[in-house]
Parts: structure tokens; C-alpha cells; sequence
């Protein structure tokens, strides 16, 4: 019983930590149509922001406030310099965010000399229960990931914000015939997801230690599952996260690793064929 | 006085190819104005060019007193130019309520979207259906709602009876005559005799310049204008 | 279909005007000038002349490199006829190549076959039946199946491969298979060197030429159609998803003759033959030289594998961002790879019309 | 350049391939740091044979396709006389075949590795399975407990290692509860985790590598696997490695390897060469053991004994010389080839992570055998 | 009869867009199909063609019971759609699409080897000369105004030799003048191929259409010759309806 417990609790955790980190690709994806292969470095960013905050002394929870500023303000910036120019083309923007990516990881591999560090986390330890012993920072992250979710999806459905990226997503030359200032949406979208894959980085650098692949790690599992959960929407990607976290960390319980590893991504690909929409076809939010 | 849209001597067009060549027009404060020609005569890529989809290559667009060629589409659409495009002219996506609320964007006013369901009651029926499966009429007809939503002070209507069924384009004029006595409305449209009804005042199109304009009658009479009209 | 192809079509509008407007223009410009003059030819043949000197001037080292450049200039060659002329967009265009470099590596580890007569028909058809089975998959069905969807289905597949392949014993998991005996024809042995580089050439150039061949034929036409939109053609009649499958397939094939090719060349395979890494490195090499063109495909693969041989030797700790940021530019900045320097849109996508030329006086 | 002017003839080509960019660009970073700091020394002593040395280093980027193309620049345009490098099994297996069959040179390969590599022309200088397990193991079941588990990253280096492990662990009167293997990147280890726990094993001998040994740790710590008194256990753990994890995850983890930092307090040539490399590269890549550094060093030393012996630089006659090579000097103390083997044998020391450092706790009697080939 | 569509229902969600409708056509018959907006004509002309699936009822064509054919094998058995959107294949010139419309039914072997090629040069000119398209025969389509792509759609369905063919809403934005032409275009074809045509313009489907259906909210409401149809009294009731 306890264990059954525990088991659940942590496979929820790692589904949580996967939701985490495809909110921000799943926004891009689903809004801006663009598979943004740069995105794990800017969970690589979030994270190193953290790790040079604790490094420098400062606090740590302050350098997971300030993560998703930054790397918000630094999509912002890359959106209005480079992936601007790929909207019209979705294969090229994910050659030109690889390209990006690469720049991105090598720098900071540079950075930090291809070492893996750790980052302690602002609470540390675990909650016991009884016998049982849960992580206390999984269990924050869990927390975390509720609000994010839940304030990402108001923000969405209950302002214009979401209605106007929707429309300028669709259709921008209509949109902007429609009043839309579709430059400005276009920037903030990016620097939206951008900022929560920051988030993301700063959240998960105590769990997994800093290294420069840490992103790239997640990137794959991420695009699979914003498929499975279906393009379009902000519920699909986080419904799609939700289900391939949960599963890449459930079925190492009951099979070899090895195998379990492959079957996560043969599942999602047979799925995706015999449900193009995936899980929740992508309409409205 | 200077008139409400003033173009003067407009060059443009596609990537190298010219369109327009030195299109002049003016547009009053009030009342329709119909731009007349036949298929690739230029009449879409003017109205492109007054909304700002495509750059003006040459000349001046001014609109209310002020220079307008330079700005970007949303910030002239802001200013008070409403669009309803020939195609591509509603999101897909999204669905009829959504893409009225896009129209309702800019005005605070809630009730305007009743008013213009009043108009189209089919698209009452199709709210929560996406834009793109509406039927070809529904779909202008929510292209014109949405245009209107914006509290344009000058509509651009390009071909906006395409596809729609009889009893719906008498509506749909119904509406255009009233909206002309207090806004000023540009309209393309094939149907010459709807189109010289909501319009005062005609410009024909020729290859891309103006080839003869003039008060709507005195056009509707012009023994030239069908040479005009035909390929 | 309306709903998907409005949106594409929107895309499309999109992308006529503002900045982009310019960059048209001075295309419809070089067009304009080119008009009646074909520039592909000319590069084609500079490019084969330089390949013919190549050895001649080059040390033995670079001899062996531009071998090792021309196996992948033909492994981009499948790339690109899968996407540059049917849109199909291959993300995992590795998993052909390197399970044909395993298929061989085996044959040769195994049971001791190493001619060439036997090995090279094996990795073609050991690509061809993977593609077959992976694009059957992916691309027939009743639902047509999306770019997006392709693109990461491949990806996915690749990325299991590699995966497989790593944790799989027979095939030496992460190590890979080391020293397989070289190729060889009788009794002799095809070892690095200018012989090998000829060899290497002459299949480029055979397969070069069938390629050439097939995109501009009416099939290479259907295939344009299918790019452009496939739900439409197959309003025609056409059997969209045949053609997909089947250019698939070639490419496939081409991939495993270029893989197997690459096994004995290098003499040892390992997992991240058939991973995501290779299989991005040639959508890279075919963007970079130019899609939908034969020779960007060579250009493309011989430049990005000559900047990064160049890179590494002078920039030692930095390269690959130095390589980054290359590719980046050039993605920015020529969408169209290299090769639109030179090449207008129009020739580009071509053209297919029998005695083109005296219809042409047209405007 | 003006000392080597009257030099008997052109310099000696050392070629170093090894991975200066990548996922362990640390350790390759660090063994060509060291390869600069011993070609500098033996120059600064009057070369070889009189003839000064030339370094040649290229990348291999932790890339096993641009490798190849590199250490192809290295034998066939530098013509170097000896290559030295690759880190990983699978970039030794890469690169051996265009250095030693098609290229015809001297290979050196000098990490800790999983044994059998057993190809002419190619010597090892890093420790095998029986060095690092034949002391370590029943050390482990002294101050562990005899219930071992084996969680492992899937690749030959830890397979072929457990096999040797398995074998010494039951031997010795242990028992082995589980070993599993996990993709290279997997980072989520609750199942795992779970397993060690409710199975009450003793001693974790772990295999699993970076990224995925942080969060395994981690998340053995978080749920109370060194509280109850579990011993964690791994034979590549060295300076470099300690920063993956807080110093509390990995309180009492237990390394073997041929050389820790500590020694430079009782070794005085350790001290030395200690100090010389933070001198000469203070940077953060640290000269470790498990990141192929003193293997680096040692294989230079040996070699240049070799052709110090040999007097003369063919192929054939260094790796006559190099069969037998000794060094009386070497990190962790001396080392000699085992004639006809072309493995190490050197001398081992088993340490323990006290907050953040290594305490030796162990060491070998005089050199151990490599036992390969 | 050529083409006998029965019982044809098709349901979106909640809403019904056809619900029994049905359609004959005899050979060489060009037959008009109108009806309000959403009264479900391009529903119905998606369903013949095999872009939508009906939820009930039965096509068949030619005698042959094709409601379960894919588009491409309705292609290959004669038919031919003109979608209401326009579609044709943007940055191929206008030469390239008449003729991948036309060698649509070629073998394999015939596309690789191109065997057709040349002999297809001068139907390709005809075409393009007789919807006066032929002097823009080398642009991109995606330079033309929404008129000519019409046109050239038009081209494009016919290229093919279909024995049916279906028109929605061909002179969407044409001018008087041109749609007279575009009807003086379509009339040859009657020798050789009958006719499905959604339109709005009640001039233009008198002036060439043999008999008429009208749909109204799903369902057939009357078909006739068009004398009959201006006959009926139901359906002069919705032209006097509001949509
Ligand atoms: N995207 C484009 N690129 C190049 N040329 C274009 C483009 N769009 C339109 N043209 C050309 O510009 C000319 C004018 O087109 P426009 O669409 O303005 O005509 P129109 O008067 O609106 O015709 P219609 O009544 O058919 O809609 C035509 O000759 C057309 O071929
Ligand atoms: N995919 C769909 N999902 C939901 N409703 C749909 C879909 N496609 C069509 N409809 C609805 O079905 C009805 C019939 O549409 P259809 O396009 O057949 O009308 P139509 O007769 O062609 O009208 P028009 O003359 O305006 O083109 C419309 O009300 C439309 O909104
Ligand atoms: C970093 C280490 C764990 C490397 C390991 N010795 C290997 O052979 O790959
Ligand atoms: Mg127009
Ligand atoms: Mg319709």
C-alpha cells in the first residue's frame, strides 16, 4: 500500500516535471506552428540562470524568479532577429531553430566546461510519511506545475490575449487587417513559451544537475508529446505531456528499461497514425 | 476640402511586376464608391494597398488629413479602415464566435455582435462551428459581420456578394445603403447594378489605371463602360 | 481539406509582402534576367569537373575525406529527392542509411562477404525494404498523413533505431561494429584512396543522373503536384499516396547504397548512424545547398562537411557554435540554400512542358 | 624554432584525438591539457633522441563519424608517429582501425575500461575490471553488507564490467540482488529506486553514467538508501565527477581508481605533477583519474620510455619497446607494462567521498595485474 | 443515368447539412444545383466526389456503386471536381497544371518515361488559349487574380476528359461578360460529358443548364427542367425568404 504510494507519487512527479517542460514547446508549437528545436536550451538557459545565481551566492529561489524574465526577454529579442522570418516555412523554422539551439548549447557548454553541477534546491529533503519518504522539491514541483497550468489556461481562454494569437497564428495578414498588431503577438507568444521553458530549466536544474545536454534530453519525448496530445490547442500538448511522462516513468515498474524506453515512443507513433489529431483535437484553448 | 481618402498617383504591385499604375481616387466622408473593372483589372490589389497589405511603390494615401502610406495594416485598420477581403477572409480555425469577437476587438461595445447576428441569423445557427466549414455564403457573410464589428470609418468591401444567395444580397445592400449615409464604403463587386446602387460616385479600372469614373448614373450610362467590363 | 489548405494558402499571402516583398523581387528580378538561360547545367558540370580533378591536386588525406563528402553528398541526394521533390519530409532519412551500414557490416563481420557485387545491392535493398516498411506505415492509409506528422514520425522512428541499436548486443550496442574488412572485387581490396574515390564518384554520378532523370520527367511533375498540395491531385486521379510511397522508397534505397557505401569506407558502423544526430546533419546538408535542386543536395553536403573539417582544425574549442551560426545565416538569410545565389525560383521548381522553348517567347 | 636548431632531425609527431568538444569535452579537455604538459616537460629535457616533439590534437567530438575524419587528418596529412586519445569504448572502436590496421601507427588508449580489447599495435594505460574490482569488491562487502545491486547504463562498458563484478562479488561470498540496464539518458530511476529499497540491498554498484547517475542518486538519498545505512559504490567516480550531486547524496560513495587528489599529500611526485597541471591550466578541468588523465600521462611516460629504448621511432620497434615499458614515476605511483599484454599494471587505491573530498581508505599492495588477453 | 445519388445524408455534430438528399444525371445532361447558403449543394458535391464521406446513402456512377471510392478512384473513373475554394497548385505555371491535370490517368511507366509528353503539348495550348489564358502560360499560378484562377480551375477539371463534371460556384467574381463566356466555354463539352453546376446567378444557370435541383436546408425541395422549377411555387417561396 505504501508503496503503491510512493510508486504513484513519483511517477506523477516525473509526468508533472514533463508537463512542465513541454508547456512552453506546446504553446509555440500549437499557437505559432513552429517545432522549435531551440526550446531545450532554453530550458538550458532557465537552468544555468539558477545554477550562476547560486553560484554567485544569491539565493536560489531568486534565480528561479528571475529565469523566466530572462530567457522570456532573450525570446522576445530572438523572435523579433531570427524566428520571425520562418513563420511562412515549418520545416525551415526547425532547421533554423536547430541551428540556434546549437549555438545555444555549445555556448553554454563553453560556459560551464561540459561539466555536470549540481544546484541544491530552495527546499530541500524529503516529507516523511511514516516509513514512506517523498521528495520535498517534486512535491513543490508538482504544486508549481498545477499554477502554471491553471494561470496559462486563464490567461488563454479569459483575455483577448488568446484570441488574439489564435487569430494571428491562423491568419495574419487577416488579422492584421482585423486590427491586430500581429508583430507584437507574434514576440510576446515566443517570449511566452520561451519564459516557461525558462521556467521549466529553473525548476527541474536540482532534480536533474546542470549539464549541457540537459535540454536537448527532454526535446524529442516533448515533440512526441505535443503529437500525441494533438497541435492546436494549449490543453492538448499539457494532456499529451501529461500521458508520456506518466507512461516513460511507469512502465520501467513492471519491464526492462531498455524496453520500456523504445515501446513509449513506438506506442505514441501507432497512436498518432490512428488518431492524426491526437488526444484532444485542437480547437479553442 | 480634402477628401476623407485621398490616393494620389499610386504605383504598385507584385513582387516586379507592376499593377497599378498612377491610380488617383477620392474618397468623400460619406457614401459608397465602387471600383469597377473586370478579372486581374487590379481592383483587389488596390484595395491591398489601401489597407497596406502590399506597399504603395509611388504615390500618397492619405486618410483623414493624414499620410497613411507608411504604416503598418493594423495601425491604419485602428485609425478606422475596415477590410473584407475577396478571399481567405475569415480565420478557419476558429469559430464563428471567435472570429466575432476578433471583430470586437477594438470596440467596447458588447451588443454590437447582436446587432449583427440580427442581420445574418444563419450565423447565429453556426456559432460554435469552425469558420472554415461554413458553407461559401456564410462565410462572407461573416467576413462583412466581422469588418462591420470594428467600427470601421471607412469599409473596404471586395467582392462581398460572391457566392451569397439571392435573398441574402438584398439584405446584405439593404445594409450597405444605410451604412454608406453614415460612413464612407468602397465597394468591388461584380454585380454591377447592386454595386451602382450603394455607390454615388464609380471608378472603373483598366489594366491597372483609372479608365473612367464619375457619378454612379452618369457611369451606368457611359456607352464605353462595357468595353470596360468585358474581357 | 478547404480548412488546411486556406490556412496554407494564408501562409503563402503572408509571406508575399513586407520584408519578404523585396527579397521576391530582386528573385523575379534574377528570373527576369535568366529568362531562357539555364544556369543548373553549368553548375552541374563545374561541380563534376572539379569532382573529376579532385584527387589530382588534393593530398591522399583530402582525397579520403572528399570520398567519405561524396558518400554523404549521395546520402543527401536521397534526402533530397524525398523532400525537395515530393515534400515528404524525412526526418529519420538516417535509419536507411545506417541500418544498411549495420546490414553490411554484418554481411562482412558475419559471414564474410565483402564483394561488392554483393554488399552494394544489399544496402540498396536493405534501405528500399526499411522505407518501404516505414513510409507504408506513415504515408498510406486513410487518413493523409501530415508534414508535421511525417516529419516527426521519422524522427521518431530514427530516434528508436538508434535506441535499438544501443541496447542491442548482436550489433555491438553503443560501440557500434569496429574494423570490417574492406570492400573488395576478387581479390582486390578496396581500401581508402583515390580507387575508392573513383568508385565512390561513379555511383554519384550513375545515381545522379537516374535522379536527374526521374524529377524531370512527367512523374517529377506529379511528384511538384504532390509537393504543392496532395489532396488536390488526388482529386485528379492521382494516386497521391502511391507516388509518395514509392519516392520514399527510392530514397530509401539510395540512402542504403550510400550507407553501406559509408560502412566500408570508414570500416566500423555505430548507433548514431541510424539517429536523429545523421538524420538531421542531411536535412542540413540538402537546406544548405538548396532543396528541390539535385546538385544543392552536393553542394550542400560537400560545403557544410568542408566548413566543419576546416572549423575543427582552426577553431578547435569552438567550432560547432562557429558552424552554428553558419547555418543559421544561411537559413535566415537564403531560405532557398546556396544555390539560389545563382538560381531562380523558376528554374528552380522547373519546368515541365514538352518544347518549352518556342512557347516561350511569351511574356 | 631557435633550441631545436641544431636538432639531430625533424621533430617526433605525438597525435592526441580526443574529445575537446561534446558531452565529455571535461575529460578530453583535461587529457590534452596534460598530453601540452608532458610534451612541454620531456622538450624542456632535451626531447627525444635528440629530436624535439610535436603535438597534434584534434577533435574526436564525442562524435564517432567527425572523429574518424579527424584522426584521418592526424595519420594521413600530420603522419604522426604515435596516437594517443579516445575516451569512450565506442570512439576507440571508431578510430582504432584508421590508426592502427589501415593507418599502420602506434594507438594509445588510456581510460578505465571494460576490458578485452586485445588488437596488436593498440595498448591500454587506463585500468581493467580486475584492477578496479579485485580489492574494491571485497572492500565493499567488508564495509557494506554482501547484497549487491548492479543498476547500469546499457552499453558494453558496464555489461562487460558486471560480468567481471558479478563473478567477484560471489566469489567473495556476496550475492547479487538485481542488475538492470537503463537507455544512457535516462533520468528517471523511481522504479529503480523503489527496488533497491524494498529489497534491503546493501551495496549499490553503480554503472549508471551522466546525466542519468545525478538524479539516481538523488533520488536513492531522497528515499533514505544512506540513511539506513546503504553503500554506494562507483569505479569511474572521480574529482570531476563529485560536483553532479550535493555532498550529502553521495556521503560514503566509494571509488577505485589508480589515483586521487588526496595522494599529493603523501606522494610527492604526485604533488608535483599535481601542481605542475594546476599551474599550467588552472581552469576547471580537473587532472582526474576517471577522466582518462593520469592515463594520458602515463601512456606518454611509457612511450617515451619505449622509444627511449627503442632509438628510433618505427612502429615496430616502439611497440617492441612498449611491450615492456616501465616508468618508475607516475600518478598513483609506478607503472609497467605486462610484457606481451599491452595493459598496465599499476597501482590502485580505493577512496571514500567525506563531505565533497575523497579519503584513500584502501590501497593495493605493490602493482595489480591487469589480468587481459 | 449517369451518376444516381440517393438517400444522401451527412451530419456534422449536431447540425444535419443533408439530410436524404438526392441527385440524377443523365448523360450529356448539365444539370444546376442551387439553393440558400449552408442549404448543403457543396456538401453534396463533396460527397459525389468523394471529399466528404456521407454519413448514409448510396453514389453510384456509371452504373457502379462507388460510395465506398476513394477520391482518386472517382477521378480514374470520370469524375471531376472544381472545388468552391480555389485550388490550384500555386508556384507551378499555369502550363503545369493543365498538364499534370491532364496525364492524371497515365501509367507509371508513362510518367517515368514521359512518354506522353509531347503529344500532350498541344491539347495543354488549347485549353489554355480557350480560357485566354494561353499568353500567361509561363507564370505561377499564384500570380493570377481570383477570376482567372477560376478560369484556369476550370481548365484543370476539364483537362482530365471527365465524363462528369462538377462546378461549384465557377463564376465566383466574374463579370457579367465573363460569365457569359464562361458559360459559351462549357457548352462544347456537352458532346461528350454531362454536368453538375452549383451556382447563384439564376440567369446564367437558365441560360445553360438542361434541368435544375434544388436543395433547401439538406433536403431536395424540387428538380426539374428549369421551366418546371420557375414553375414551382415552394421554390419561389425561398427566393422570397430570408436566409
Ligand atoms: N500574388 C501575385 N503575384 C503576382 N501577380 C499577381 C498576384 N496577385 C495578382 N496578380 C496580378 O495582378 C493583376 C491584378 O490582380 P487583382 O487580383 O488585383 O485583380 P482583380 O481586379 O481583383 O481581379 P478579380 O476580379 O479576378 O478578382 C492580375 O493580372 C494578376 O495576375
Ligand atoms: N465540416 C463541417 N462541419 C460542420 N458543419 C459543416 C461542415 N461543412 C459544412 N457544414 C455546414 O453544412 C451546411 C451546408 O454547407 P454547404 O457548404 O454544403 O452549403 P452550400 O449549399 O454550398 O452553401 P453556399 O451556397 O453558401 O456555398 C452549412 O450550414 C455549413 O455550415
Ligand atoms: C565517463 C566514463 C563513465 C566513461 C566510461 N569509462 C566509458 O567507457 O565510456
Ligand atoms: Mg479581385
Ligand atoms: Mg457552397
Amino acid at each position: 500500500m505504501a508503496n503503491a504510494f510512493v510508486a504513484a507519487f513519483e511517477i506523477l512527479s516525473f509526468g508533472a516535471i514533463i508537463v512542465l517542460i513541454v508547456l512552453g514547446l506546446g504553446i509555440i508549437a500549437s499557437m505559432m506552428g513552429i517545432f522549435n528545436f531551440a526550446q531545450g536550451e532554453f530550458v538550458l538557459l532557465g537552468a544555468y540562470i539558477t545554477y550562476l545565481t547560486y553560484a554567485k551566492g544569491l539565493p536560489i529561489w531568486a534565480g528561479m524568479v528571475a529565469a523566466p524574465f530572462v530567457v522570456g526577454a532573450l525570446g522576445f529579442v530572438l523572435e523579433a532577429l531570427i524566428i520571425r522570418r520562418f513563420y511562412a516555412a515549418p520545416i525551415v523554422a526547425m532547421l533554423g531553430t536547430y541551428a540556434l539551439g546549437l549555438i545555444i548549447r555549445e555556448a553554454v557548454r563553453g560556459l560551464i566546461g561540459g561539466f555536470y553541477l549540481t544546484v541544491p534546491e530552495p527546499i530541500g529533503g524529503s516529507i516523511d510519511i511514516g516509513a514512506m519518504h517523498i521528495s520535498a522539491w517534486r512535491f513543490t514541483i508538482i504544486i508549481i506545475t498545477l499554477l502554471v497550468m491553471g494561470l496559462c489556461y486563464l490567461l488563454l481562454s479569459r483575455t483577448s490575449f488568446g484570441l488574439r494569437v489564435r487569430a494571428t497564428l491562423e491568419n495574419p495578414s487577416l488579422a492584421r487587417a482585423s486590427g491586430i498588431s500581429t508583430p507584437l503577438i507574434y514576440g510576446a507568444t515566443f517570449a511566452f513559451g520561451a519564459a516557461l521553458a525558462g521556467l521549466a530549466g529553473a525548476l527541474i536544474v536540482p532534480v536533474f544537475s546542470l549539464f549541457a545536454d540537459l535540454g536537448l534530453r527532454f526535446l524529442i519525448q516533448g515533440f512526441v508529446a505535443v503529437m500525441v496530445g494533438g497541435v492546436g490547442s494549449f490543453i492538448g500538448p499539457v494532456a499529451g505531456a501529461g500521458v508520456i511522462g506518466t507512461l516513460s516513468a511507469a512502465l520501467p515498474w513492471v519491464m526492462a528499461p531498455v524496453v520500456a524506453d523504445v515501446l513509449v515512443f513506438v506506442l505514441a507513433i501507432v497512436f498518432i497514425k490512428f488518431r492524426p489529431q491526437g488526444l484532444i483535437a485542437g480547437k479553442g484553448v | 476640402m480634402p477628401e476623407f481618402l485621398d490616393i494620389k498617383h499610386l504605383d504598385a504591385g507584385y513582387g516586379r511586376s507592376q499593377v497599378l499604375f498612377d491610380v488617383s481616387l477620392g474618397i468623400p466622408w460619406r457614401g459608397g464608391v465602387a471600383v469597377l473593372g473586370r478579372n486581374g483589372a487590379g481592383k483587389t490589389t488596390l484595395m491591398k494597398t489601401i489597407v497596406g497589405e502590399l506597399p504603395a511603390w509611388k504615390g500618397e494615401v492619405a486618410f483623414d488629413g493624414r499620410d497613411i502610406s507608411r504604416r503598418a495594416t493594423q495601425e491604419r485598420v485602428r485609425a478606422g479602415i475596415g477590410y473584407v477581403p475577396q478571399e481567405h477572409s475569415v480565420f478557419a480555425r476558429m469559430s464563428v464566435r471567435d472570429n466575432l469577437a476578433v471583430g470586437s476587438l477594438a470596440s467596447k461595445d458588447t451588443s454590437a455582435i447582436d446587432r449583427v447576428l440580427a442581420i445574418f441569423p444563419k450565423l447565429g445557427q453556426r456559432l460554435d462551428q469552425p469558420a472554415g466549414t461554413l458553407s461559401g455564403g456564410e462565410r462572407k457573410m461573416l467576413a462583412i459581420g466581422r469588418a462591420m464589428l470594428g467600427d470601421p470609418k471607412l469599409l473596404l468591401l471586395d467582392e462581398p456578394t460572391e457566392g451569397v444567395w439571392i435573398g441574402v444580397i438584398e439584405e446584405i445592400t439593404e445594409r450597405l445603403i444605410e451604412l454608406a449615409k453614415s460612413i464612407a464604403v468602397i465597394i468591388v463587386e461584380q454585380h454591377l447594378d447592386l454595386a451602382l446602387r450603394v455607390a454615388d460616385y464609380a471608378y472603373v479600372l483598366d489594366r491597372g489605371r483609372v479608365a473612367l469614373q464619375g457619378e454612379a448614373g452618369e457611369v451606368r450610362g457611359n456607352p464605353e463602360l462595357m468595353r470596360y467590363l468585358a474581357p | 481539406m478547404s480548412v488546411v489548405r486556406e490556412a496554407i494558402v494564408a501562409d503563402v499571402d503572408d509571406e508575399m509582402d513586407g520584408a519578404m516583398a523585396e527579397g521576391a523581387a530582386a528573385e523575379r528580378a534574377n528570373d527576369r534576367a535568366k529568362a531562357g538561360r539555364k544556369i543548373l547545367p553549368i553548375i552541374e558540370g563545374l561541380v563534376l569537373l572539379a569532382a573529376l580533378l579532385a584527387p589530382l591536386v588534393l593530398q591522399d588525406y583530402l582525397t579520403v575525406f572528399a570520398t567519405r563528402v561524396i558518400i554523404l553528398a549521395l546520402f543527401a541526394l536521397s534526402f533530397d529527392l524525398v523532400w525537395g521533390y515530393a515534400g515528404i519530409m524525412s526526418f529519420g532519412q538516417a535509419l536507411f542509411f545506417g541500418s544498411a551500414g549495420y546490414g553490411v557490416a554484418l554481411l562482412a563481420r558475419d559471414l564474410d562477404i565483402t564483394n561488392i557485387f554483393l554488399v552494394l545491392p544489399a544496402g540498396t535493398l536493405i534501405g528500399l525494404t526499411f522505407a518501404l516498411l516505414l513510409g507504408g506505415f506513415l504515408l498510406l492509409g486513410r487518413h493523409p498523413s501530415s508534414v508535421i506528422f511525417v516529419s516527426l514520425g521519422t524522427l521518431t522512428g530514427s530516434y528508436a533505431a538508434d535506441r535499438l541499436a544501443r541496447g542491442w548486443y548482436y550489433l555491438g550496442g553503443q560501440n557500434g561494429i569496429p574494423s570490417i574488412a574492406p570492400m573488395s572485387l576478387g581479390s582486390y581490396d578496396f581500401t581508402e584512396g583515390p580507387a575508392f574515390y573513383y568508385l565512390v564518384l561513379g555511383i554519384l554520378v550513375v545515381v545522379y543522373l537516374l535522379c536527374r532523370f526521374l524529377v524531370r520527367s512527367q512523374f517529377g511533375l506529379a511528384l511538384a503536384g504532390l509537393r504543392e498540395n496532395e489532396q488536390r491531385i488526388a482529386f485528379f486521379g492521382y494516386k497521391a499516396q502511391h507516388l509518395k510511397a514509392i519516392i520514399f522508397t527510392i530514397g530509401g534505397a539510395v540512402a542504403g547504397l550510400a550507407g553501406s557505401l559509408y560502412a566500408f569506407h570508414e570500416g566500423f558502423v555505430w548507433p548514431n548512424m541510424v539517429g536523429v544526430v545523421v538524420s538531421t546533419q542531411v536535412v542540413l546538408y540538402v537546406l544548405f545547398g538548396g532543396s528541390g535542386t539535385l546538385i544543392g543536395a552536393v553542394i550542400g553536403a560537400v560545403i557544410v562537411e568542408g566548413v566543419s573539417f576546416w572549423l575543427s582544425d582552426n577553431y578547435r574549442e569552438i567550432w560547432p557554435i562557429i558552424l552554428g551560426l553558419l547555418l543559421l545565416l544561411v537559413i535566415l538569410f537564403r531560405p532557398l540554400g546556396l544555390i539560389s545565389f545563382v538560381l531562380g525560383e523558376r528554374e528552380r521548381v522547373g519546368s515541365f512542358g514538352a518544347k518549352q522553348k518556342e512557347t516561350r517567347n511569351a511574356p | 624554432p631557435a633550441p631545436w636548431a641544431n636538432a639531430a632531425e625533424a621533430p617526433i609527431k605525438v597525435g592526441i584525438a580526443t574529445d575537446l568538444t561534446g558531452p565529455i569535452a571535461y575529460a578530453g579537455n583535461a587529457d590534452a591539457n596534460v598530453a601540452k604538459m608532458v610534451i612541454k616537460e620531456i622538450n624542456a629535457a632535451g626531447g627525444l633522441l635528440g629530436r624535439p616533439l610535436e603535438l597534434y590534437i584534434e577533435d574526436t567530438a564525442s562524435n564517432e563519424s567527425v572523429a574518424v575524419g579527424n584522426v584521418r587528418k592526424l595519420i594521413q596529412r600530420d603522419k604522426v608517429d604515435m596516437v594517443l586519445g579516445g575516451i569512450t569504448s565506442s570512439m576507440r572502436n571508431a578510430i582504432k582501425d584508421p590508426i592502427v590496421a589501415r593507418g599502420k601507427t602506434l594507438y594509445i588508449y588510456p581510460q578505465l575500461y571494460e576490458g578485452k580489447e586485445c588488437t596488436p599495435y593498440l595498448f591500454c594505460t587506463g585500468p581493467t575490471p580486475a584492477q578496479q574490482c579485485d580489492e574494491f569488491i571485497p572492500w565493499l562487502i567488508k564495509n557494506g553488507g554482501k547484497k549487491f545491486a548492479l543498476p547500469s547504463a546499457n552499453y558494453v562498458w558496464p555489461h562487460t564490467l558486471n560480468v567481471y563484478a558479478r563473478k567477484v562479488i560471489e566469489s567473495n561470498g556476496g550475492e547479487v540482488v538485481f542488475e538492470e540496464y537503463y537507455p544512457l539518458d535516462q533520468v528517471d530511476f523511481s522504479a529503480t529506486v523503489n527496488r533497491i529499497i524494498s529489497n534491503k540491498v546493501d551495496v549499490v554498484f553503480n554503472t549508471v553514467i551522466p546525466p542519468g547517475v545525478g538524479p539516481f542518486f538523488k533520488q536513492l538519498y531522497e528515499a533514505g538508501f544512506l540513511k539506513n545505512g546503504g553503500r554506494l559504490a562507483c569505479v569511474y567516480y572521480d574529482e570531476n565527477t563529485l560536483n553532479i550531486n550535493q555532498a550529502a547524496e553521495i556521503e560514503g560513495l566509494a571509488s577505485c581508481l589508480d589515483y586521487f587528489k588526496v595522494l599529493t599529500k603523501e606522494n610527492p611526485f604526485d604533488a608535483k605533477i599535481q601542481a605542475a597541471y594546476e599551474r599550467d591550466f588552472p581552469g576547471n578541468f580537473l587532472f582526474a583519474a576517471g577522466s582518462a588523465a593520469t592515463g594520458t600521462y602515463r601512456g606518454l611516460k611509457l612511450w617515451e620510455a619505449a622509444v627511449k629504448e627503442a632509438g628510433k621511432i618505427d612502429r615496430e620497434s616502439v611497440a617492441a619497446a612498449l611491450d615492456h615499458a616501465k616508468i618508475a614515476e607516475g600518478p598513483g605511483g609506478p607503472a609497467e607494462m605486462v610484457p606481451g599484454k599491452r595493459h598496465c599494471k599499476m597501482k590502485m587505491y580505493t577512496a571514500v567521498a567525506k563531505s565533497g573530498n575523497y579519503e584513500i581508505v584502501g590501497r593495493s599492495n605493490g602493482l595489480v595485474d591487469p589480468k587481459e588477453c | 443515368m449517369l451518376l444516381e445519388a440517393a438517400g444522401i445524408k451527412k451530419v456534422f455534430g449536431k447540425l444535419t447539412a443533408l439530410d436524404g438528399a438526392a441527385l440524377n444525371v443523365g448523360e450529356n445532361e448539365f444539370h444546376g444545383l442551387i439553393g440558400p447558403n449552408g442549404s448543403g449543394k457543396s456538401t453534396l458535391m463533396k460527397c459525389i466526389a468523394g471529399a466528404e464521406v456521407p454519413t448514409q446513402g448510396k453514389v453510384s456512377f456509371v452504373n457502379t456503386d462507388i460510395t465506398a471510392f476513394t477520391p482518386t478512384e472517382r477521378a480514374r473513373a470520370g469524375m471531376s471536381l472544381k472545388f468552391q475554394i480555389t485550388s490550384v497548385l500555386p508556384s507551378l505555371t499555369l502550363y503545369d497544371n493543365i498538364l499534370l491535370a491532364l496525364q492524371a490517368q497515365s501509367s507509371l511507366f508513362d510518367l517515368v518515361f514521359s512518354r506522353t509528353r509531347g503529344a500532350l503539348h498541344d491539347q495543354v495550348m488549347t485549353m489554355l488559349t480557350q480560357f485566354r489564358l494561353a499568353d500567361r502560360a509561363f507564370d505561377a499560378a499564384a500570380a493570377l487574380s481570383h477570376g482567372q484562377q477560376q478560369w484556369l480551375e476550370i481548365a484543370m477539371a476539364l483537362a482530365g476528359k471527365p465524363k462528369l463534371l462538377l462546378l461549384d460556384e465557377p463564376t465566383g467574381g466574374m463579370s457579367l461578360e465573363e460569365r457569359r463566356v464562361t458559360g459559351e466555354l462549357l457548352q462544347p463539352i456537352k458532346r461528350h460529358c454531362s454536368l453538375v453546376i452549383v451556382e447563384h446567378d439564376l440567369d446564367f444557370i437558365r441560360d445553360i443548364c438542361d434541368r435544375l435541383t434544388v436543395l433547401d436546408q439538406g433536403k431536395v425541395l424540387a428538380s426539374g427542367t428549369v421551366s418546371e422549377i420557375q414553375a414551382n411555387t415552394s421554390v419561389q417561396e425561398i427566393y422570397l425568404r430570408r436566409a
